[in-house]
């Protein structure tokens, strides 16, 4: 691969892009972004595909479960990115979706969370290509492994870094595949989901069947949930990347609970956030840490962790760069792709 | 000099041309990437990650079209009444109203967004909701309405208003039952303009509407329009195709709204001249 | 002759600062046909139109002095003006019917003054229709547009319409001007007829149609009345000068 | 008949609806300054509008939009340089030039341009103008050249709408008169009818610089966005409006203010622009 | 009494289906005033249209028969309207100045058959305001709008511009029916003095003018020729019962 490397970020403030230059390190002494201001920007996943998908010298970055064949994923130091990778802690990028609400939180709020957080929610969060988390284990103050990502996956690490990058989300391409066959998953959620990982390169599904089970997916340890057959509306508003999974968890809990209806605002993280604190939303959405106002304020919990993938156009020749090489080049100290080759 | 001729037709014909084949190009483009991933399942009732329905946006559009006129409508209406039946067209009032709408028409939309979330979302503590998307846009077709009402009005012949004051008519009734019906074409061009408006806009919808999926239960909801059904559909690139089939729906409307109204305008047309 | 029915005292008017009339006199009698010639911008129409103060409608424009109907004063306030406009019927230049059917056309003027009663108003259509004498020509497409006949019926029904009304006096501007001949000649013959029930006031442009049809003439020049008189006085031996000018077609 | 009452009272109803538009743009303009100009005066003017580093998220954040204005202004250059010939020649063929037969598609078809959602040019243009620039300029493809091409055409409409009606407007008189004195149609037209438009057709362009300043979801696509000033034509830019757009979703404290503010700084683009709208068209009526 | 200037044999002529003009037969003379006298939609303006062609631009319009200018047929294939045009001056009913300054209106035509030298230019414009009398009152605002100034002398500009031209021929479609009695006289009066130079050809509405400027007059009628004669013949005693009629106003 050779010519001048057109970078390709999200806007400031964007959930994935703080992620990003946080865990690749394109930051500064004081932690700001550093990324370099020659790169091109786009606001939307679907941008940034296109954008690299009609550039064989771009490089970009998105959600995970986004991730299609328009789009090279590359492999980060050898690891690829899957979720498996992630929650082994081989591949680094990734980042947490928050929940947020208020003071007085209705039953029904209550127990949506409860849902989302029991052995059926975290089913669908793996299916829809995200990683699940463990909800009681945050409670506690442990974490689960030693993964990059998972410092995040509590509540309190999350609210005592708070310097640690805002975090968003990507929609899952897996989500209507994932719809469909919820109702038959029901029982044998962690082989069924393994195979439903339409995103993911065909070829791991066998594999990451048997990765999941050696590195043993939290889902299977959390508990069952039973509906409590409330009634009532759960207002759920904010970021655009957490509400794909929040639509298909919606879908699924009110198939269990037809009385609850839920509704889902996506208009970004401070909206949602906003929204909780003003009482707007029972829930709001982020996929960014909470600023310690924002935490002081109100309750939170992670639903779920996302990978990012670093893309290049499909006919790139690049198949591997170190986390180092992408920092250089979002840094823009590296300008030329005979230069990240190296 | 027959050089020169030529000149100028080639250079206007290519412009014209260029503009014509630049609308096809695009229409044919978003129909050629669109149409054959319409499915049924995008009609159905409710939205579902699966089926991706633009049902409900369908339905939001409606209402938001519906409920913005019904409320632009007679206000923009009444304004022309007065700007052309009633100010004395050298009063100092005038020119203002004319600023005002002049300036509301040049507004960006992004402008209105901001403008109806500051207001409507959040001073008014409405929510994101229909509510707070229909007043912006209210505000923001109001200008058409007007101006277009404004023009119509002014074209009709004023010796139908002498007529109708020379047979002992006051102004009221003049306006109602002479000029109103005269000018009703040229209104509802104005109408179609707003409709047009109305559909093609995301950015002031996306901070009052919000983008919620769901089929509407009241005003009070947040929704999302068809536009804004397929920016939130291409944003996170994973369902590019079903987008374009709403991008294709959308044309399709606005082809039909547009060859409606040259029908009703015809028909009133005919019957006005 | 007859019955004074207007009486016009010292009448000046203005457009804003322009004065358009000035120190008009005239005694305008009952059942009779007035007829006003002069050159173009003379103030013929300006002053017509204050008769049944159409020239309300004009916000810049002023009226000085007296002009009563029947012994009362129309621009006193509380005068209805729109009462007036039914009693003092308008008949203009360009026919101008409404983009309404025939019938909504001739019965507009009653509906305005309250008659909503079915039959009646078919009596008043036809009745009117019959006296601008086109009821055989449009009797079977009454719920035609009105638009879509020709000009000189048009006129005809312009001038039903003011009939409908049942006026005392009709106003008409140069109600042929923009007509053909045959068309002419049939409204011709109808405000002779008119002029039995109706005190008759026109406006032309064309001194013949003056000498044909009128019994008076006033001959304007640049917002004053030269000469009022018969009009066989006046087309065969004018007082003034200019008069004679005028009809003899020196200037105009 | 209608009572007097009716007649007083519909008509102050009337007065009330023509002053709800003066008051809608109070309030627009309330709110919006209302949310902006604190931000701007205790960032000082200055240092709000001349300063060229926009990093808003940083520990010691700094909030500059002269980038974006420069963005916004090059961009509005562009569009004009691209949509005003074509769009005038456009209305000149659509008023004089187009036969019947076309006309009676042509003219639905660019009422129909104008209401193709934004966000359909945008892709579209992403799609086809990026990579095409891209191989003819070099570099990503997303600059200044690609957002005025867009925008070129995203204006034609406006364009050619009121550049047709001004040219119609036109009294066939001068036509005649210059056909009648020998001259062909071509002459008549260029020498005569366009000069008698120019008023009509000044406030067409500037009605589309309007669009041009104001659009958004389009452009937000093809600029690049990258919030520094360019010193070449292939390098992106960031507008006013979409530096409002991107990060408004994200934004929260001063961020969120900074971006409001960025509002009124396009909003008062827009007054001035109206303000020479309203000149030229008072000059073209006292013409 | 002079050469014949256009030979009008046999024309008939359409718009679309309907014939505005049949069989006209008609020669008209050199360096004479003919006048077109009839009522109104009789086909005045058609004609004189078709006499330089600018019913070309009526795209519905058809033309049969045969029109020559000089011994030359001007609707033969090959025949060039625009010279035909520069050759045929046209002064139209409303004065149409181009919204540019006196001098610019004056120049246009000769700039458009191609003089672009500045000196030349001057000199046409001086010679052809002087020749529409209308140099003095316009010889310091050259450079000043040429729609600000009053209707007739607008008229008069646009006669110059035709002049300017250089023509053989001026057609003239009521040229005064616009303007007030004084500017009227003073167009009248400049038609008898251009009569030296050029064939002019009229239309009026108003009798007393053909009476008064014209040599030759044509009565038309619902487009027929009714009688082309001498204008003191026409005026005196017409051969035509139609054309008394209309000329002592019985109708139209
Ligand atoms: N609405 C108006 N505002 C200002 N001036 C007016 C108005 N109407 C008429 N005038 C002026 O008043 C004068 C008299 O006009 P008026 O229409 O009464 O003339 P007229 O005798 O009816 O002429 P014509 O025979 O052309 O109809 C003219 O100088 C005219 O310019
Ligand atoms: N462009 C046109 N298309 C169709 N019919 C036309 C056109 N121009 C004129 N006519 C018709 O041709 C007939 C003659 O019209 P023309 O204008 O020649 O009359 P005119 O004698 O000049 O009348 P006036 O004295 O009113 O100017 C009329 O019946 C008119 O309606
Ligand atoms: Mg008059
Ligand atoms: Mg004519």
């Amino acid at each position: 691969q050779e010519g001048t490397i057109n970078v390709v970020s999200r806007e400031d403030g964007s959930g994935t892009r703080g992620a990003f230059v946080e865990i690749v390190g394109v930051v500064d002494e004081n932690e700001d972004d550093m990324t370099t201001t020659s790169a091109a920007i786009q606001n939307s996943t679907n941008g940034v595909m296109q954008t690299v998908a009609g550039d064989p010298n771009a490089i970009g970055y998105i959600s995970l479960g986004s991730l299609d064949d328009t789009v090279k994923s590359v492999t980060v130091d050898g690891a690829e990115a899957t979720p498996e990778a992630i929650n082994a802690g081989d591949y680094p990028i990734a980042r947490p979706f928050v929940v947020a609400w208020g003071e007085d939180q209705s039953d029904v709020s209550a127990d949506f969370l409860t849902f989302i957080h029991s052995q059926e929610g975290q089913t669908i969060v793996e299916e829809e290509g995200y990683i699940a988390v463990d909800a009681s284990a945050s409670a506690e103050g442990e974490e689960s492994s030693e993964e990059a990502s998972s410092e995040e996956t509590t509540e309190e690490s999350a609210t005592e870094e708070t310097t640690e990058e805002p975090a968003e989300g990507e929609e899952s391409a897996g989500a209507e595949e994932a719809a469909s066959e919820e109702e038959t998953t029901e029982e044998e959620t962690t082989e069924e989901e393994a195979s439903s990982e339409e995103t993911i390169e065909e070829e791991s599904a066998t594999e990451e069947e048997s990765t999941e089970e050696e590195s043993g997916s939290v889902v299977a340890s959390l508990p069952s949930y039973e509906a409590a057959g409330l009634e009532g509306t759960v207002e759920v508003v904010g970021s655009t990347s957490v509400t794909p999974v929040m639509e298909v968890l919606a879908e699924e809990y009110m198939a269990l609970n037809p009385d609850v209806t839920i509704n889902i605002t996506s208009n970004g993280s401070s909206a949602g956030i906003e929204a909780a604190t003003g009482g707007a939303a029972d829930l709001g959405m982020s996929s960014r840490e909470l600023t310690e106002d924002e935490a002081a304020a109100l309750n939170q919990a992670n639903i779920a962790l996302d990978g990012i993938a670093v893309v290049v156009h499909p006919e790139s020749t690049v198949e591997d760069l170190s986390l180092e090489t992408i920092r250089s080049i979002f840094l823009g100290e590296v300008t030329e792709w005979e230069e990240a080759a190296q | 000099m027959t050089k020169k001729i030529s000149f100028i037709k080639i250079l206007v014909w290519a412009a014209g041309l260029f503009t014509l084949g630049m609308l096809l190009f695009i229409v044919g483009y978003i129909f050629y990437n669109g149409l054959p991933h319409l499915s049924a399942s995008m009609f159905e009732w409710d939205y579902t990650t699966d089926n991706v329905s633009m049902m409900p946006s369908i339905i939001s559009t409606l209402i938001i079209i519906g409920a913005s006129l019904l409320i632009a409508g007679p206000i923009g209406i009444f304004t022309g009444f007065y700007l052309v039946e009633y100010a004395d067209q050298k009063s100092k009032f005038l020119p203002i109203i004319r600023l005002a709408t002049d300036t509301l028409a040049a507004v960006p939309s992004i402008v209105y967004g901001l403008f109806g979330m500051l207001l409507f979302v959040y001073q008014f503590e409405w929510g994101y909701s229909h509510f707070a998307g229909i007043l912006t846009v209210t505000i923001m077709i109001l200008p058409i309405i007007i101006s277009s009402t404004e023009e119509a009005l002014r074209s009709v012949n004023d010796s139908l208003r002498m007529g109708s004051y020379g047979l002992g008519a006051g102004r009221l009734r003049t306006i109602f039952t002479v000029v109103l019906p005269v000018a009703m074409p040229g209104i509802l061009s104005g109408v179609i303009l707003a409709i047009g408006r109305i559909v093609g806009e995301s950015a002031a919808f996306i901070y009052t509407l919000g983008s919620s999926s769901s089929m509407i239960s009241s005003l009070g909801d947040s929704g999302r329009t068809l536009a804004v059904h397929m920016y939130m559909l291409s944003q996170e690139g994973l369902h590019v195709d079903e987008s374009y089939a709403v991008a294709s729906i959308l044309i399709l409307i606005v082809l039909f709204i547009n060859g409606l109204s040259n029908l009703i305008g015809n028909r009133l047309g005919s019957g006005g001249k | 002759m007859a019955n004074t029915k207007f009486k016009i005292k010292d009448l000046d008017f203005y457009y804003g600062d322009f004065q358009a009339l000035k120190n008009i006199n005239m005694d305008i009698e009952e059942k009779v046909v007035t007829a006003f010639i002069g050159p173009s911008g003379c103030g013929k129409s300006t002053f017509i139109k204050t008769l049944n103060r159409m020239q309300d409608l004009v916000s810049y424009a002023r009226v000085d002095g007296l002009i009563s109907l029947d012994g009362q004063n129309i621009y006193e306030k509380g005068y209805d003006a729109n009462l007036l406009r039914k009693k003092v019927g308008m008949v203009f230049q360009h026919p101008n019917p409404f983009p309404k059917s025939i019938y909504d056309n001739i019965a507009y003027g009653p509906r305005t003054h309250g008659i909503k009663d079915k039959t009646q108003l078919d009596q008043i259509v036809e009745e009117s229709l019959r006296a601008a004498a086109i009821w055989d020509e449009v009797k079977d497409k009454l719920d035609k547009n009105a638009t879509a006949i020709s000009g000189g019926q048009q006129q005809r029904i312009c001038i039903a319409r003011a009939i409908a009304n049942d006026p005392e006096v009709l106003l008409m501007d140069e109600p042929t001007s923009a007509l053909d001949p045959i068309s002419t000649g049939k409204i011709e013959e109808l405000i002779s007829e008119l002029k039995e029930k109706y005190t008759v006031v026109i406006v032309t442009h064309n001194m013949q149609q003056a000498a044909r049809i009128s019994d008076k003439t006033a001959f304007f020049l640049t917002g004053e009345v030269i000469e009022f008189d018969d009009t066989e006085k006046i087309f065969s031996n004018p007082s003034d000068q200019r008069t004679d000018d005028y009809i003899s077609g020196r200037f105009g | 008949m209608q009572s007097n009452f009716t007649e007083t009272f519909m008509k102050y109803v009337f007065i009330v609806c023509a002053s709800l538009s003066i008051l809608s743009i109070i309030l627009i303009f309330y709110f919006i300054f209302e949310g902006g100009v604190p931000f701007i005066l205790e960032e000082g003017i200055g240092n709000f509008i001349f300063n060229e580093v926009w990093r808003p998220t940083a520990s010691n954040p700094s909030f500059g939009i002269l980038p974006m204005i420069v963005g916004s202004l090059v961009v509005t250059a562009g569009a004009i340089i691209i949509g005003v010939p074509i769009g005038v020649l456009s209305s000149i063929f659509m008023a004089f030039y187009c036969p019947d037969w076309l006309y009676k598609f042509a003219k639905p078809a660019i009422n129909l341009m104008a209401s193709i959602p934004s966000i359909v040019y945008g892709y579209f243009a992403l799609r086809l103008f990026v990579p095409f620039f891209r191989d003819l300029m070099g570099g990503t493809g997303m600059n200044i050249v690609t957002a005025s091409t867009l925008l070129g055409i995203m204006i034609l409409p406006t364009i050619i709408g009121l550049t047709e009606a001004s040219l119609r407007a036109v009294p066939k008189e001068y036509y005649s008169a210059s056909v009648g004195l020998g001259a062909d149609h071509d002459r008549s037209i260029m020498r005569v009818i366009l000069p008698a438009a120019k008023s009509g057709i000044l406030s067409a362009i500037i009605l589309g610089i309007g669009r041009a300043i104001g659009e958004t979801m389009a452009v937000i696509l093809v600029t690049g966005n990258q919030p520094a000033i360019p010193n070449d034509l292939n390098q992106g830019v960031r507008t006013l409006t979409t530096n409002i757009v991107l990060e408004m979703g994200y934004a929260s404290g001063r961020h969120r203010e900074a971006l409001i503010a960025t509002a009124v700084v396009l909003f008062i683009f827009i007054i001035i622009l109206n303000t020479t709208f309203m000149i030229v068209k008072n000059k073209g009526g006292n013409d």
